[in-house]
């Protein structure tokens, strides 16, 4: 099985089981006493934002490896998780104000979580687009770690501001100095989503950078260049 | 470290007698900052608006303002000099050139501000005297913060195709902690609120400060070395 | 010291260095030839450390600060006096802060540039420019010269006086590279003479005792077969 | 008179494609008009400040920036080129350079604009779209005034040493006529009010256009010729 | 048709024009040798109008439209291609539009850069941006060129084919004025030979029947003594 067809297979097998994660959500998990169904769009929100998060955090590791190592793995990889990063911001941009119009009346609003949310989306287009400005490859590579490890460094920034703004968006629950407050079986159907989009990062990532693979593989043999 | 100290200097030296002698930026950037303060003047409705509430963001934009147009010069001074090039050749310590091109930075951004305040004090009448200090402290905390980070972009970027641009975009994510601790600290002080209820904030700015000067030291010879 | 083995670079589709390798001792001058784009230029960067090749490893003894670089640009800065570009550069390449001066009156009178020492460099006409751009890289007496149509400007006065330094310098145990198009000014000079062709050394030989003449027929003949 | 055109169209044509190569300016000047908004979102307390009240100055405040950064870019993009003095040689005549320039800031400029204003009205909320057409007259006038104005500037100053200082300090008192009478009829058309109220500003802007436009059409020849 | 009578001009205390007087009719070709800072490329300036002299008048027979100029600066847009820069500034000399791509499809062949035409100007090599901006002073097919030092970056072909071009164009009638340093290359093409020393031309004779040898000897004379 070629690395692309793998990273298929898990990304399907990951999908299957986001059903799986909402039946057991619309059917045996209790409903919100103030929210009511909005509140099931939780298990796809908060999974995704916290692997937004920890995308960032593992391709700025990549970066700190690449910097002393040198392996185009490792650039690979940051890469890939850049782009898979990118998608589930792009999840919670759209689930959060999809739970945000019921419960808040408002699509949007500029508090801040929700901004700091749109500027680590923002961090991560400026990260592709950057990587698209640089030609060569080593500097591409270079480039591309330093700005990846800053923005790990940025992200605990992003994380902790909700304590210090005024923000209309709920405080942490689970991701917080003190033990999660959340009961018992909602938390476990959200663990178990989250062990869901684990593994849907890792399914895309591994395509992701069989398509990196198989790019360079072409340049190399002398193809296309533009 | 003396000698990285040293050299560090001999850049810096270097930038402010170029700065000095055609003192482009400076100019610039102050009578930006006095455009900026006459249009919030001229567009305010004073019946409607108290100054107060407004007069933190209006300070900040402005010296956002003169720090994007500082920083945008650090790098572009050389390539227009043709000397990029030259410092790259040259065994000039990467570190070196960093502090040097922070200091340079530091100090033409300081210069806008110490003009900016002035004005800002004049047009607004907001009272500053009494908070002059702990403003004094804050703005110097969150200036040193955001400049570290943009000089170290603008080395990342003045190679690639954009520049510019580039460093806007990739530079605004990590404008946003700073921008946000020091506005919420600004109209604290000039709320005349005590000094407890800000800790959090100043907090936040220090440890900005913190990680990210260390990180760009470390990380700066990354982006010159091939 | 210097060695270059197995040098290889391409930028897109265009090949500028192709399986390039020599190594040169000191008191030995090596003159390239080559037509418009044959990689000239892209050889002259790798052995100056600004391009990391694709393939192949570059070496100099003694590093950065034992390499003196006279490219297409002057490395000067346009408001900067030609003196106070002269110290800046030597305090960067770590000559004591007591020979600065004498050391920058020498080179300016050898150069015949005494009395332009206070004229800031925008003022300059072209070939002046590339006296004090000369000037600059001998700032710090460097023991590998890479010389790229160093003679670009100059009158013929300077030429020849030019002309004079570098043979003394290379009898004084520097190692000279020089790009050049000019077969008279280059052959006169060299020990070592290569052809360079679409990135290739298409002829690598010391000179023997061939002159001008039998040069510019052996390139001619480089040239077009093939 | 269409060989004017044609020629000014040629220049303008020329610039456009450039900016659409690199898109260096009109990103830059879209994310800074983002910046301000954003700053100017976190510094507001709402609860102190009514948004409507405080709209008209943001929005003009983030259109004067991005129209000084076209202007800055409109010579400055010749000068890097090296190709001012090309033009200056040519037999192009002035003033379809000068015709050229400003449709391609005024190209420039509506584009930012175009995207500033949704982005506006989306972090505002400020209800726009009663009153769009109107808005958008308003916004034209003001910007083809001092844009007008502005280019005729950008090319006197130039080839002066100080340029952008310049251009800063000569372009402000120019700015406040047009800049105040669009505030002012910014802020009557989101109150809601008669457009007879209105009538004296639109005369301003009107006639302020009709002056600086044939006059700086006529003035700008001595601008560029010995 | 050229005419120069009585040209003075100096920058501040240095002399670039003392009283330069000569006159050229078409078919005959002037070659200014001088040293270093003598005036040269002001006076070429000064005749295609970038400068105006203090004092003395200077014209040319059919004015911008007919002067070709290739100076130190290449007047190519980096991002355009070089096929677009040279339909560019055809369309500013008015050459009809059906006129331009043949046009320069023939003056790209003649300088064998028709494989360039697509690359943008910014990759090329340095003397491939001389043959670029060489294409571009022909596209009008101008009557009087102004050559500033133009062999400079051209390989030993292309330096061939361009002195060939250049006879071709003086058989044609076209005046020429060139400014070089090479004797070698300057006297094989002129019908006159002036030397410049200090903004003077000490020696203003048609070249008659004497060779580079005889000239060079005689230049030599004239800027020892005195
Ligand atoms: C409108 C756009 C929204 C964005 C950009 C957004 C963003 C985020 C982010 C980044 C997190 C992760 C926090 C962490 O890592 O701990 C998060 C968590 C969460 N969000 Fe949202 N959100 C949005 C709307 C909403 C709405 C409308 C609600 C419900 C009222 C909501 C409820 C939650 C909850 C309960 C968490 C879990 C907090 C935790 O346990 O850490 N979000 N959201
Ligand atoms: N940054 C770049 N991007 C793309 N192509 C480049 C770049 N730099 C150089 N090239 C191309 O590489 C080739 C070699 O360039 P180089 O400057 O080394 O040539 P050269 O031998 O110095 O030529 P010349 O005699 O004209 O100076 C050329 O075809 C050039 O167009
Ligand atoms: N804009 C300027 N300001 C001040 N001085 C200038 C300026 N332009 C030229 N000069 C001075 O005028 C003199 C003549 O300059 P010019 O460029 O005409 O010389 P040139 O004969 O072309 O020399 P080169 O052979 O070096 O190109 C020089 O001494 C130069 O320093
Ligand atoms: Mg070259
Ligand atoms: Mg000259």
């Amino acid at each position: 099985m070629t690395l692309a067809q793998r990273g298929r297979w898990i990304t399907l097998v990951a999908l299957a089981l986001l059903g799986a994660v909402y039946v057991r959500a619309l059917m045996f998990t209790p409903l919100e006493r103030m929210q009511g169904a909005a509140q099931k769009i939780f298990y796809i929100h908060v999974p995704a934002a916290i692997w937004t998060e920890g995308a960032m955090i593992l391709l700025g590791l990549a970066g700190i490896l690449f910097l002393f190592l040198k392996d185009p793995r490792l650039d690979r990889f940051a890469e890939a998780s850049a782009e898979v990063g990118t998608v589930f911001a792009t999840i919670v941009l759209t689930t959060g104000p999809l739970w945000g119009k019921p419960i808040w009346g408002t699509w949007w609003t500029w508090d801040a979580r929700l901004t700091s949310t749109l500027f680590l989306f923002f961090l991560y287009v400026g990260y592709l687009l950057m990587r698209g400005a640089v030609r060569e490859p080593g500097l591409r590579a270079r480039y591309a770690a330093v700005l990846g490890v800053c923005g790990m460094f940025l992200v605990p920034f992003i994380h902790l501001s909700v304590f210090l703004f005024p923000t209309l968006h709920p405080q942490p629950i689970i991701l917080k100095p003190s033990a999660p407050s959340l009961p018992g079986t909602m938390l476990e159907t959200w663990l178990f989503s989250l062990g869901v989009f684990t593994l849907l990062y890792v399914g895309l990532v591994t395509q992701r950078y069989a398509v990196s693979l198989l790019r360079e593989a072409r340049q190399t043999v002398g193809g296309d260049h533009a | 470290m003396v000698e990285l100290l040293r050299q560090a200097w001999a850049v810096a030296r270097k930038d402010l007698l170029l700065e000095f002698r055609t003192r482009t930026a400076i100019v610039s950037a102050a009578v930006f900052a006095a455009l900026v303060l006459m249009v919030f003047n001229f567009g305010r409705d004073p019946t409607a608006v108290a100054t107060i509430d407004l007069a933190p963001t209006i300070l900040w934009v402005t010296f956002t303002f003169a720090a994007m147009l500082a920083l945008n010069r650090a790098f572009q001074l050389e390539l227009e000099n043709q000397a990029l090039e030259g410092l790259l050749v040259s065994p000039l310590n990467r570190t070196s050139l960093y502090w040097g091109k922070l200091i340079a930075n530091l100090a033409f951004v300081a210069v806008v501000e110490a003009v900016g305040l002035p004005l800002f004090v004049l047009f607004f009448n907001v009272p500053v005297w009494h908070v002059l200090a702990p403003l004094v402290g804050v703005i110097a905390l969150a200036t040193l913060g955001f400049v570290a980070v943009g000089t170290l972009f603008s080395a990342l970027v003045v190679r690639t195709r954009f520049a510019e641009l580039l460093l806007v975009v990739i530079l605004l994510p990590f404008l946003v902690p700073p921008l946000m601790g020091a506005v919420q600290l600004t109209a604290r002080l000039f709320g005349g609120r005590p000094l407890s209820e800000v800790v959090g904030y100043l907090k936040l700015l220090a440890a900005y400060d913190i990680v990210f000067v260390s990180l760009a030291s470390i990380l700066f010879r990354f982006t010159v070395d091939e | 010291m210097l060695w270059a083995e197995g040098l290889r670079h391409a930028f897109g589709r265009v090949v500028a260095l192709d399986d390039v390798s020599f190594s040169l001792t000191p008191g030995q001058t090596l003159a390239i030839f080559g037509p418009n784009g044959a990689g000239k230029t892209t050889l002259l960067k790798v052995l100056a450390g600004l391009i990391r090749p694709q393939g192949g490893t570059a070496r100099v003894d003694g590093g950065r600060r034992a390499i003196g670089w006279i490219g297409h640009q002057s490395h000067l800065y346009g408001h900067l006096t030609v003196l106070e570009n002269l110290l800046f550069w030597a305090s960067l390449y770590g000559v004591p802060a007591a020979r600065r001066r004498p050391r920058a009156g020498e080179v300016l009178a050898r150069l015949a540039m005494t009395d332009r020492s206070d004229q800031p460099v925008w003022s300059l006409s072209r070939g002046l420019v590339q006296r004090a751009a000369i000037a600059k890289a001998l700032m710090h007496d460097p023991g590998v010269l890479l010389l790229d149509e160093p003679f670009t400007g100059l009158d013929l006065a300077a030429a020849a006086e030019f002309r004079a330094l570098l043979a003394e310098l290379r009898g004084a145990g520097r190692v000279l590279v020089l790009a050049t198009h000019n077969v008279d000014e280059g052959v006169e000079l060299s020990t070592h003479v290569a052809f360079q062709r679409r990135g290739r050394f298409v002829h690598f030989a010391p000179r023997g005792g061939r002159g001008a003449a039998e040069i510019a027929e052996a390139y001619r003949r480089a040239m077009t077969d093939g």
